[in-house]
């Protein structure tokens, strides 16, 4: 066991310091600073100056805009960046799922052309795979893609999208056989989601922002090398991309923890320093051992990573054990602080109103990239090796599994 | 023993959830929430039609003198359908501090005119986040008139009238009823988690205000206020509860995963069995309260913190795992979920939160 | 809504107090006083005492053994003998459940001459339905019933049997149809115990108690007579039984939360009034909370019965909620003695150890009467309507149901 | 960054569990528990043989010199089959301390027969339930003697010397060593909820004893010695969530109810998932502390309390839980989930319990 850096990484890491002390900006106080399309701006201009600077992408190939080093330096990026304010959320899911997506099945032609524009944030993407009949399900899919000719005829709807509305490129999981079982008749392809089919609605989410989007698909056209992977064959490659997804996820969840510090550090209950209360103090017990072991946890995986393995399911305990964490600290915040603790706007509200707008953000958190439940089956099923239940979709061509559902 | 409403009380209940099934749907507090006003002064009207601003107000001051379980039902229903007037801040908590501790004059003055619908009050009590349920630091009152700030006031922009704690010179702290419409105060809507039920700030210079109750009575006047309110309150609340999980039970029953329907998921049952249990629980200590409250029995103080201790922790639980069944549409602003999952939050801070809640509860169990 | 006693009831409630006054037994401190063969007769004694002072089975009609009182005399009882140390479990199953079966189905002459001896402990009766193989799923039961002229013969294994090590009777349910679903192969008879084909082996817990049994059937035998019901309609008898059990199991299961209001209202932490100490004071919140909560839903259910209703799935709230209440205060209360708090027997360890037995105990009561997930299946689908999963039993014949279990 | 074990160590773990697996079975463990023996000194000779006593003992006070991580590996295997034998008391609390404090001549006279198995050793320090962890109001020390009464003392019934916490003249809170093979000393084998690892209560009447560790210096020599120890015992917690999640698994995936593998139910496969998740991060933070204690880092008395912490709730949830996955015969002295759950709560209390340790986690964390 060994936390310290080789020569090499520690060159790399005061090289990252002192190019962040120069470039990026200090943490914002309020986790809303600013508008959605401002940040949004932000954003790509952060984005340009990383890759002008040589710290985007850093484990992609130097060939397709990274700098061909191992994923321990990107998690030393990760943990010096972490000290500054600049927003990330944007790209995570285009650099983080569809990246790799292209670089195992795109041709050679598309991934020197693509990868780069994705690596500067000159192309936003995004991953349409959830649909209204198929959240928790995604494999339930019913988006359809029918080939004419060496094109394919999109229809369909896709929903939950980040960041569809900034998007130029998407990555699409389509059915394109429903007379074989669910996960069989699935094919993933690119999509240019700048042409006339295709329709973008942001969806307001409870807080009042929109990162998710529906988008709506009508007879959009996809030349078949936008292919990604056999026809037929999607499931598969749609699975190495939710993979991806979980070593983001496991890293980026936010639990709250820090927030809490802060506060319990910070502020006064009935004149009393908030670190000082005995309740208080229990919560920071609770929470840090969660936080602490969740941190840890990532440790674990980034040596296994390092190593060459593979980012297994156990991803999914950090969502699943921040994200209500993340719930239940906003709420025991607010519930210290009696009618005032009401107001998002007010000056007398700790943290410029962070709690009021972490306890409507939440409930989101602890749905998006699978629920709760659905971590607790993905553990229990694929990391404990648990029998499924039984199953009604098993072996059913897909046009005949029972399905209640009529849309959204 | 005879722990249930009265078959009258019952009827009460059924024709108030009639009526607001049709007259009240959640578009009506999507409104407020949008903005568009900050109360239904139409369903507002109507309520005050059907008498229940009356209900509980004695009959020589132009109520109905009925009880307060009368008030408990209703309330319930109010919860159920989240509608969107001053019933919590001018019943549950002006009038009945009113009719308690007003003089002779006070109570002629305004309890005709709020069961008549004609006059909305509000309690102004709150000065700063984290700061002593009770005080009223910033909050002064001398020779006639008072000046100073409060936050976070329910139904403060609309408000006639407001109660408004306050020290005089003397350093004692007491109760003031203030005429809002006065040239030196300012009312402003404050940005709150639930819009669809505004809080204001009000600011006071040198406004005329007479006292309310007792000399230096504020803290024992407000503790028996908030007392009575948290019993009303939890009718609300479960009466919100009861809405978040039948959304629940409707949209998981034909919403289908995996070739099931989604109900029918262990998972989903067991949190819609753990929602189930809260719900009674909050129930039963609501339902416990209210008759204390109604025969005034010396319990009525622990009982009260219970019920309000249960059912702040039920329609939190509730309204959060109802957007957790719903999946995805359960975050958006389209569905309603986040209509129940707001004023769980707002109805859990507005009288005291959990924590002051919880300290009451335990003071009193250990008094006993 | 009204707590108070009517005319009559004051004056059976004055009547009662005033006898328990003179004979019943100050409660005891610890929970585990005398051996369980000293407990039992003192239980013994006081049904004696009881049912000649006529305070046995206070509901039922007077040619039964009973005082053809309402339900609301029963509580009035309850409430005042709850004040006492007098031990009652041994005889709730027997009186509670066993009598109401041989009331429905017994034949008058049996009723007659059973009941009154059940009424006043002259004869102890035992509930014979789970099984090895049949725990949570009671209607998965094997043990047969095979008819021979005018007799059954009976084989086969029950478990978690209360008190048959005391019984001279039981209330059987036996397997008389393999060939249809397993609901519709059910028979229930009484049994007479003291024959040569039945074996009681009682089981050693966990606490080191025995309060439950195994019970083997080796070819005993059950005349035709002794039949509850009619043959194969065996589980609308056994539901109608199991239903007075959830009257019972609401009532009667321990939270834990008197015991816990009584160690902090006397103990020091640290020198200073557990009653002070913050963190015992949020969990005295917590824990009051659902302890009313569950007693003013016993007051509901009560008033319902009362008025003619029938305890519905409702009262497995109680015993859901307590059970695991009275598990989590015995392990805080531990938590808060350091290695004293392991001590079983010394003079240091709070109410004469009761918590040390309590968090031994408390396992067994999540389980016995149905597990905590069993209870919240009932309430999910008896009680909010919810649909059942798929079942891999249904409209089975018996034989054909997939089972790995091998017995114990 | 390398958060691993090293192959080494793994090898190490691999060879205990196959000893333990195939010499220790949990029919040792009952013998104990059943109040055959207080400890199986057959295993207690085989694991001195393969040098486990000797493991984190200097080179040159006859032990092997390895460090802590090792120890932490074989703590894992000990605590995963509840192998009954005084290694708790003499390795991570006795020889920690003396080789941390003792003087040379007591290092000399003690470590090398701890190494060998020969000298079994105990803390004894705890008083009264309820009274402060480090407190020592009952027993004094003068004049090269020791007086007054400890409780809860593990191993103390076999131990042959133990570590005493007192109180002197001049009201100085210290350390002491005591042989217990002397006629004023009286032992006694106190009943507790784990049998299968007794407790003592131990009586000295002017037993001679000398100092260990600086004078006054009790207080912060048990500090760092839990400290220490707390991260060993976090490795024994960890192993046996590990055994109670497995047996668990296995016991449901072959029962059947309802036509169905028990195991295959949403409710039950989210029991494990729950203990899964409680292991995994029980498991990150002992790994963390056992880092920090293996480069004496400053982080550990934090991670020290951060991994005890997380490891007490680990445990208590798995070994409940596993007795409830079991239904009624998890519930019988014959099956084996309730050796754990015992286990569990010894270790849960055995130096300072979840509420010392929460504490100590905070004001740590809040230090920082």
């Amino acid at each position: 066991m060994d936390f310290n850096d080789t020569k090499e990484q520690a060159v790399f890491r005061a090289k990252a310091k002192s190019w962040l002390a120069a470039n990026a900006q200090a943490k914002r106080q309020g986790l809303m600073a600013g508008t959605q399309e401002d940040r949004y701006q932000q954003a790509v201009d952060w984005y340009h100056k990383r890759y002008d600077a040589g710290f985007s992408c850093l484990t992609w190939p130097k060939e397709y805009g990274g700098q061909g080093l191992s994923q321990m330096y990107q998690v030393i990026w990760n943990q010096e960046v972490s000290h500054y304010g600049e927003p990330d959320e944007y790209f995570v899911i285009g650099i983080g799922n569809c990246g790799p997506a292209l670089m195992t099945f795109a041709s050679e032609e598309q991934k020197q052309t693509l990868l780069p524009r994705m690596a500067r944030a000159d192309d936003i993407w995004c991953q349409l795979f959830s649909e209204p009949g198929a959240g928790s399900d995604v494999a339930g899919l019913s988006t359809k893609a029918e080939k004419t000719g060496d094109e394919w005829n999109i229809n369909g709807q896709k929903i939950w999208t980040s960041g569809a509305q900034y998007s130029r490129y998407g990555v699409i999981l389509t059915r394109t056989d429903p007379e074989v079982s669910k996960y069989r008749g699935l094919t993933m392809f690119m999509i240019d989601l700048k042409q006339p089919g295709v329709e973008v609605k942001p969806i307001k989410q409870i807080d009042g922002g929109s990162h998710f989007n529906e988008v709506f698909f009508n007879d959009a056209v996809i030349p078949d090398n936008y292919r990604l992977g056999e026809v037929n064959e999607g499931w598969g490659a749609a699975l190495m991309v939710l993979m991806n997804e979980r070593l983001a996820n496991a890293t980026a969840a936010p639990d709250g923890f820090e927030d809490f510090l802060n506060w319990a550090k910070a502020s006064d209950i009935d004149g009393v320093p908030a670190s000082q209360d005995p309740i208080v103090r229990d919560k920071l017990a609770t929470w840090y051992a969660q936080h602490a072991g969740v941190e840890a946890t990532t440790f674990r995986m980034i040596t296994a990573v390092a190593k060459g393995g593979v980012p297994g399911a156990e991803g999914s305990l950090g969502k699943l054990v921040g994200a209500s964490m993340n719930q239940e600290i906003a709420n025991f915040v607010i519930q210290q602080l009696d009618a005032g603790g009401q107001l998002t706007g007010d000056e007398s509200t700790p943290l410029d109103g962070h709690f009021q707008s972490a306890v409507l953000m939440a409930p989101g958190i602890r749905l998006a990239g699978g629920t709760d439940e659905i971590m607790r089956n993905i553990i229990a099923e694929q990391v404990l090796g648990l029998p499924q239940e039984p199953r009604a979709d098993k072996g059913i061509p897909y046009k005949d599994i029972p399905s209640g559902n009529t849309g959204a | 023993m005879n722990f249930e409403f009265s078959d009258d009380q019952k009827l009460i209940q059924d024709q108030a959830r009639q009526f607001l099934a049709e007259h009240s749907p959640l578009s009506t507090t999507r409104k407020v929430m949008d903005g568009q006003s900050v109360y239904d002064s139409h369903l507002w009207k109507s309520i005050v039609n059907l008498g229940w601003t009356a209900t509980a107000i004695d009959e020589q001051y132009g109520g109905l003198g009925l009880g307060s379980l009368e008030l408990c039902v209703i309330a319930q229903e109010l919860g159920r359908s989240l509608t969107p007037i001053p019933f919590f801040s001018t019943i549950y908590l002006a009038a009945e501090i009113i009719q308690q501790h007003g003089n002779e004059q006070q109570k002629q003055r305004l309890l005709p005119s709020i069961a008549a619908g004609e006059t909305i009050a509000c309690l102004a009590s709150s000065e700063l986040a984290g700061q002593h349920l009770f005080e009223a630091r910033q909050t002064q009152f001398s020779n006639g008139q008072l000046s100073g700030k409060k936050i976070a006031v329910l139904d403060g922009v609309e408000a006639d009238y407001a109660i408004v704690s306050a020290t005089d010179t003397n350093k004692k702290h007491s109760l003031y009823l203030v005429n809002l419409h006065q040239a030196d105060i300012q009312r402003t809507l404050s940005p709150s988690i639930d819009s669809s039920r505004p809080l204001a700030s009000i600011e006071f210079i040198n406004a005329v205000a007479e006292p309310l109750g007792a000399d230096n009575a504020a803290s024992a006047i407000l503790t028996e206020a908030f007392d009575r309110a948290a019993v009303f309150t939890s009718f609300e609340q479960l009466g919100g509860c009861e809405a978040s999980m039948q959304m629940g039970i409707d949209y998981t029953k034909q919403r289908f995963a995996f070739g099931r329907s989604v109900a029918s998921f262990q998972a989903i049952k067991h949190i819609f069995a753990d929602m189930y249990v809260a719900i009674e629980l909050a129930r039963s200590n609501a339902y416990f309260a209210a008759w204390a409250l109604s025969v005034n029995d010396k319990k009525l103080p622990l009982a009260a913190a219970t019920a309000r201790v249960s059912a702040i922790d039920a329609y939190y639980f509730c309204s959060k795992e109802n957007i957790e069944v719903h999946g995805g549409m359960g975050f958006t602003w389209e569905f309603d979920c986040h209509l129940y999952y707001k004023r769980a939050q707002l109805l859990s801070s507005i009288i005291g939160s959990s924590r002051w809640w919880r300290e009451q509860l335990v003071s009193r169990l250990l008094d006993e």
